[in-house]
């Protein structure tokens, strides 16, 4: 039966009801919700479905293809996956507003035109937001309150981007935009926000370890895939995002090595796998996107999954510092197995999902000639087995004995993270019966091959020896309880700082500029403050003479200007 | 003020008169020089002398606010009633021509009662401007 | 009787709210007919705007003769597509304080002064009416003094003692303002002999070179410019707003600046015509840079302000900057911005104030302190107000968006890229300080005056969000707004080049 | 938690975990030894894009040193960036 039923729209009603229903009739209700939206999305017509008329535009809120009908069937699968691993919590804000996330994320991959995208990745933020928040520690609204002045941000950059190009084409359709406009530059800059480019990427590793172990789970699938997508479609083929995407895919590594809190490793190993899509999206060749929007797909199966396996960790522990784990087989042997599934997937060993995607990415890198590129590429994805493949499960379930032998999660965890390793693995084995027959690009591409399956299994197999051996002889990085300054340092510690200081000059240099000497440029917030402050000279009660001065003069003036 | 014999004498002489040539002003305004403004001025202030002279307490009793304030009220709305009264008359507002059978008594008649209104109206106002005045210094 | 009355709408526009006010004073006895009287004169005010507005975009520009005094001679009412529109906003945020103002002014003010409070606004009503209705520059002094006397009165009508010198201090600038108009005007008389502004309009041509115009003009200018808070002329404007009582700040904020905007617009375009004012005088020039200023500094000092009513008092400035912006951009589409901030900007402080007074009516304050925490205390309030304030800050789906989308655009298609960003980093701006009032009022824990707070009660909020779903109606359905808004601005760009 | 004594493990004996240790050693050596027979087309054909891949050993040295380099790198970016766990600590913080 053909609908034309917004796709957003079962789970913008799915978060009413579970605002007002509890208990068991909310479970259901909940994962009913991604049930009945996927099955109205099955029938659903191709095309352009509902128009509406704003300020002289033809918005296309809802508009069926096959790159939105992937990223529709990966939301609703993800949406589901998650709510099952959410089911059991009693917050009903975290329920809400994770509907509400998952019908924006929705909104975003099937809005037809800029201004109904932009309406959707507004609601993107505000309501993933709340996942941070919903943590309720200081911390946590602090990350919040940061992550979300950066994603308003990118979505200011985002409008005004949007007003650029829409004023010099005049056109609103959400198509190919491509670099040639300021415009163009400006949007890119809006989605690369969202999708972690290289010195924007500190929300994601500053926020989602905040958040509580439920709505990691969400956060991790639906904002950078929605930019992902994004960048699929407006993107596509633009060159300079074969480098960053390269970039991406090479520092965060690093960090990761060295990172402790073991859900902000993950924040990083989503950054490099992004890399490897925004480079997939940058080559621009069918292959390559084909890679990337199936590499999207993956990454929300086995990062979730990941994400899902660290949630279980946090909640029965309430730790996920590497330093304080170790040694929880013992106790939590299922959770245990199904994250080295995810790991697997992630670190894209043969037969597990993330192989049959990212070889598309590398293989692509080579017939398009980016030996460099394919270089790099080839170092991250050695990486990511260390950071994600190895060290996770390693620290978490191993390693060394931490002495905590805590219970397996609730069973609605596990049944979540079992059918994303089911997943995971299906794919892994039959791509051409399941994943591949969704791509929207027409491109030929088979991963099993012999060369391709015994060159990955030597480069990660040695990667493997490499870390072992090095733990063996005590090379490795010991799991230090620190911290790792980011990007985010910046504005964290330099502008506080910074202002503190400037605080500290401004009483003497506001003396010296009475005196007549030059202003340091630094103190701008602080004399603004001067200024404008409650006392200050533009919004302290005047006496009604001054008023009246300053009418003379503006009259003056006027007078002056008008006889010149 | 009680003991200004010559001064009460005189104010109780004046103060008719005043009123008098208040309303001659009023009713011979649309004639000649004159109107509602300047009457209703002349008006209050023979009250105003006579508060002067003898207090405010005994004027209040005379001329009491309350009263004042209901016919501030109703010299507008004399005012804007005339021109009502022309409106469904079938003429502009405020086009006298309509209110009477012919357009010159319209006139009078219009201009008669507009003035009125004024007059009532700015009588009424000047002297409760003069009350709120006058009685706050008496209260401190 | 209703078809003899038919053709005398302009007249009766002006008249109703005149005759009511009196009568409140008659009926003083009873309060609660004198609430009636004037919430009927209000939408009987609202019937005619709509029904003029409707006979205007049918049949063109309606010239109504007072006392049947052909128009250079006698006073003549002259109605087209920009005073049609802005008396519909004036009558309509009436319409919709009136009803808000029943429980909050039993609240707010002294039982025996409250048939005066509601004199004054229906005298503050009939003088907005009369000066944008009137095709007369003298009568748009009277009728400014009538408005401008009445409103001293409403805001000394206030609790806080604050609001008699604020009050005075008004009454002493808005005087200056007057002044400066019956100067301006005087002088457009002297050289033309006429008091008509049409009549003006065809004679002011012939005399561009002459001084006594330009400087007509400049006064004209500065005192409306006082009038409608043009920066650095607003400073009588934060206290005023601040201190009066709830719907008499909700009133005013949102249709005062709005006419005094349509007295500027009409003095410039139609009277002294664009070509004098934009091309002889700088006046697009100077009108853009204090608009900039007013924008900045107002958006600024509404950061940093701790006072929630002096806060959205220079919000206002900074968003009379973007009206000003549009206007002196002197092109249709940066008119037909100003023209459609001037009714989303009604709309939204409307909404804003009519909001900060639900929170007052319970706490008896609005500073932020004594806020903390009252959003989750009174959320149907405190949710209106943040709508209302989405709604200034620009974002789509909101009224704020459809007029900010449009000065964008007018100001990109002068390729004036500077001013486009300057807009939207007034968005940010006002993000800012919407937000330092979400966050201690939504996120903070309740101060003593928030813990003792409970919802307010319908008759303050139904109104109030009557004006939030208008904000988002106007936001989705352009059609009208835009519409007439864009007419507005073409009737007055009619000079223009 | 539960604290009632573990059973022992077959991972908690470490000469179990040096067994498995050498067996993928071994392991790894007889994957990189595939490279030899694809040198000489036993089983299978080995299509290249480029030379480098056509090396022998040449995906299994990359891991390795890949890994040895990523790791070394990262230690020296610890000196860099590392800062006590209460940086960023304000008072009133859950731990």
């Amino acid at each position: 039966m053909p609908t034309e039923l917004p796709p957003f729209l079962p789970f913008l009603i799915g978060a009413l009801l579970t605002a007002v229903t509890r208990g068991r009739l909310r479970s259901a209700v909940m994962l009913a919700t991604p049930v009945v939206g996927g099955i109205c999305l099955l029938g659903i017509d191709s095309g352009a479905l509902h128009q509406v008329q704003l300020l002289g535009y033809t918005l296309t809120p809802v508009r069926v293809d096959e790159l939105s009908m992937l990223f529709g069937y990966l939301f609703h699968l993800g949406a589901f996956i998650a709510i099952l691993y959410a089911v059991h919590i009693k917050d009903t804000l975290q329920h809400v507003v994770a509907m509400i996330y998952a019908a924006s994320a929705l909104g975003a991959v099937f809005a037809g035109d800029l201004i109904s995208f932009f309406l959707s990745w507004e609601l993107l933020t505000v309501s993933s937001v709340f996942l941070v928040w919903a943590r309720r520690t200081p911390q946590a609204i602090r990350a919040g309150f940061r992550y979300l002045i950066l994603q308003i941000g990118s979505g200011v950059t985002l409008l005004a981007g949007i007003l650029i190009h829409v004023h010099a084409t005049g056109d609103i359709s959400m198509g190919h935009i491509g670099l040639d406009t300021p415009g163009g530059w400006l949007i890119m800059l809006a989605l690369g926000l969202k999708c972690g480019f290289p010195m924007l990427h500190m929300w994601l590793t500053d926020a989602y370890p905040e958040s509580t172990p439920t709505g990691a789970v969400f956060l991790c699938m639906f904002t950078t895939k929605c930019a992902i997508y994004a960048l699929t479609r407006s993107f596509a083929g633009a060159d300079p995002l074969i480098y960053i995407g390269t970039a991406m895919t090479f520092f965060p590594i690093f960090f990761a090595v060295i990172e402790n809190d073991l859900r902000r490793v993950l924040a990083y190993s989503m950054i490099n796998q992004l890399g490897f899509m925004v480079c997939g999206i940058g080559l621009g060749t069918a292959l390559a996107l084909n890679g990337a929007v199936s590499h999207a797909f993956n990454d929300v199966l086995f990062k979730g999954l990941l994400f899902m396996a660290m949630g279980a960790v946090l909640t029965m522990t309430g730790r996920t510092r590497a330093s304080d784990l170790g040694g929880l087989y013992k106790s939590m042997p299922q959770t245990a197995t199904l994250c080295i599934i995810g790991a697997a997937s992630i670190s894209a060993i043969p037969l597990f999902c993330g192989f049959v995607s990212k070889s598309m990415i590398m293989q692509s890198a080579l017939n398009e000639g980016h030996m460099v590129v394919w270089f790099f590429l080839l170092f991250a994805s050695v990486g990511v087995l260390e950071h994600a493949g190895i060290k996770i499960p390693f620290f978490a379930f191993f390693a060394h004995d931490s002495g905590l032998r805590p219970p397996e999660p609730p069973t609605n965890m596990r049944l979540a993270m079992l059918i994303a390793a089911v997943l995971c693995v299906v794919i892994g084995t039959a791509p051409a019966t399941t994943l591949y027959p969704l791509l929207p690009f027409a491109a030929e591409y088979h991963p099993y091959d012999a060369t391709h399956v015994i060159t990955q299994l030597q480069l990660l197999m040695f990667g493997g020896l490499a870390v072992f051996w090095m733990m063996r002889t005590g090379r490795y990085p010991t799991e230090e309880r620190a911290i790792n300054i980011d990007v985010d340092w910046l504005y964290r510690r330099i502008l506080p700082s910074g202002i503190s200081s400037a605080e500290n000059v401004l009483e003497p240099a506001w003396s010296s500029l009475k005196r007549g000497a030059a202003r340091p440029l630094n103190g701008l917030i602080a004399l603004l403050f001067r200024y404008h402050g409650p006392q200050g000279t533009l919004a302290r009660t005047w006496p009604i003479g001054s008023m009246v001065i300053w009418v003379t003069v503006l009259l003056a003036v006027f007078v002056v200007v008008y006889y010149l | 003020m009680l003991h200004h014999t010559v001064l009460r004498v005189v104010a109780k002489l004046l103060v008719p008169v005043i009123l008098l040539f208040a309303f001659y002003v009023q009713f011979h305004g649309d004639y000649s020089p004159g109107g509602g403004f300047q009457a209703g001025v002349i008006f209050a202030a023979g009250i105003i002398l006579y508060a002067l002279i003898f207090g405010l307490d005994d004027t209040m009793q005379a001329v009491p606010p309350g009263v004042l304030k209901i016919l501030s009220a109703s010299g507008v709305l004399l005012y804007a009633g005339v021109g009502i009264e022309t409106l469904l008359l079938g003429g502009n507002y405020l086009d006298y021509d309509f209110l009477a059978h012919e357009p010159t008594h319209g006139q009078h008649l219009g201009i008669f009662l507009v003035e009125l209104g004024v007059g009532v109206t700015v009588a009424s106002t000047m002297l409760l401007l003069y009350y709120a005045f006058a009685g706050r210094e008496q209260g401190q | 009787m209703l078809s003899v009355l038919a053709n005398d709408l302009p007249a009766l526009q002006v008249v109703v709210p005149l005759v009511s006010a009196p009568l409140c004073l008659i009926l003083a006895r009873w309060p609660r007919i004198v609430w009636l009287l004037c919430l009927a004169a209000s939408w009987t005010s609202l019937a005619i705007a709509i029904e003029l507005l409707d006979q205007v975009l049918s049949g063109g520009t309606i010239s109504y003769a007072m006392g049947g005094w052909a128009a250079p001679w006698g006073i003549e009412y002259r109605i087209d597509a920009v005073n049609a529109y802005v008396i519909l906003i004036v009558t309509g945020i009436a319409s919709v304080v009136m009803p808000y103002a029943n429980q909050s002014v039993a609240k707010e003010i002294p039982a025996d002064r409250v048939p005066l409070f509601y004199a004054l606004l229906m005298l503050c009503l009939t003088g907005l009416l009369g000066m944008t209705i009137t095709g007369d520059a003298f009568n748009v002094f009277v009728f400014l003094e009538i408005s401008s006397l009445s409103m001293y009165g409403l805001i000394s009508m206030g609790r806080d003692r604050r609001a008699l010198t604020s009050a005075f201090q008004y009454l002493v600038m808005g005087t200056i303002g007057g002044t400066f108009i019956l100067v301006g005007i005087g002088f457009l008389y002297v050289v033309t002999g006429t008091l008509n502004m049409a009549d003006l309009a065809m004679r002011l041509p012939e005399v561009t070179q002459l001084r006594t115009l330009h400087t007509g003009f400049a006064f004209l200018v500065v005192g409306i410019g006082l009038k409608l808070a043009m920066f650095p002329l607003h400073l009588w404007l934060p206290n005023a707003y601040a201190y009066a009582p709830s719907t008499a700040t909700a009133f005013i904020a949102a249709t005062a600046t709005k006419v005094a905007v349509y007295a500027l617009l009409r003095f410039v375009f139609t009277v002294i015509g664009p070509v004098i004012a934009y091309q002889d005088l700088p006046f697009g020039e100077i009108a853009k840079v204090l608009a900039v200023l007013g924008l900045v500094t107002g958006s600024f000092v509404a950061i940093f302000q701790e006072n929630v009513k002096r806060m959205l008092a220079y919000s206002s400035v900074a968003q009379i900057g973007y009206i000003l912006l549009g206007i002196g951009l002197a092109t249709v589409m940066g008119l037909t911005a100003s023209m459609l901030h001037l009714f989303n900007h009604a709309l939204i402080k409307g909404a804003l104030f009519m909001a900060v007074g639900c929170l007052f009516y319970r706490t008896r304050s609005v500073r932020l302190d004594d806020l903390r925490g009252i959003g989750r205390k009174m959320p149907w309030s405190f949710g209106a107000f943040v709508i209302a304030g989405l709604s200034l800050i620009g974002v789509p789906l909101t009224a704020g968006f459809v007029s900010k989308w449009y000065l964008v655009q007018a100001s990109l298609e002068v390729g004036q890229w500077p001013l486009a960003v300057l807009v939207l980093g007034g968005s940010l701006l006002a993000i800012i300080y919407i937000w330092r009032v979400v966050e201690i009022a939504w996120f903070g824990s309740p101060s003593t005056r928030a813990a003792e707070a409970t919802e307010a009660p319908l008759g303050l909020l139904i109104p109030t969000w009557i004006l939030v779903l208008a904000n988002l109606y106007f936001g989705t359905h352009t059609g009208l707004t835009v519409g007439v808004a864009n007419l507005a601005a073409r009737t007055l760009a009619e000079g223009l080049r | 938690m539960n604290q009632t004594p573990d059973k022992k493990r077959y991972l908690d004996d470490p000469e179990n975990v040096t067994r498995l240790w050498r067996r993928f050693v071994l392991a790894c050596a007889l994957v990189a030894a595939i490279d030899l027979l694809g040198l000489l087309e036993v089983v299978y054909h080995r299509h290249i894009a480029f030379f480098a891949e056509g090396l022998p050993g040449f995906y299994a040295a990359w891991g390795f040193i890949a890994i040895a380099a990523l790791i070394f790198l990262a230690k020296q970016l610890r000196r860099l960036v590392m800062r006590p766990e209460d940086y960023y600590r304000e008072p009133g913080d859950a731990d």
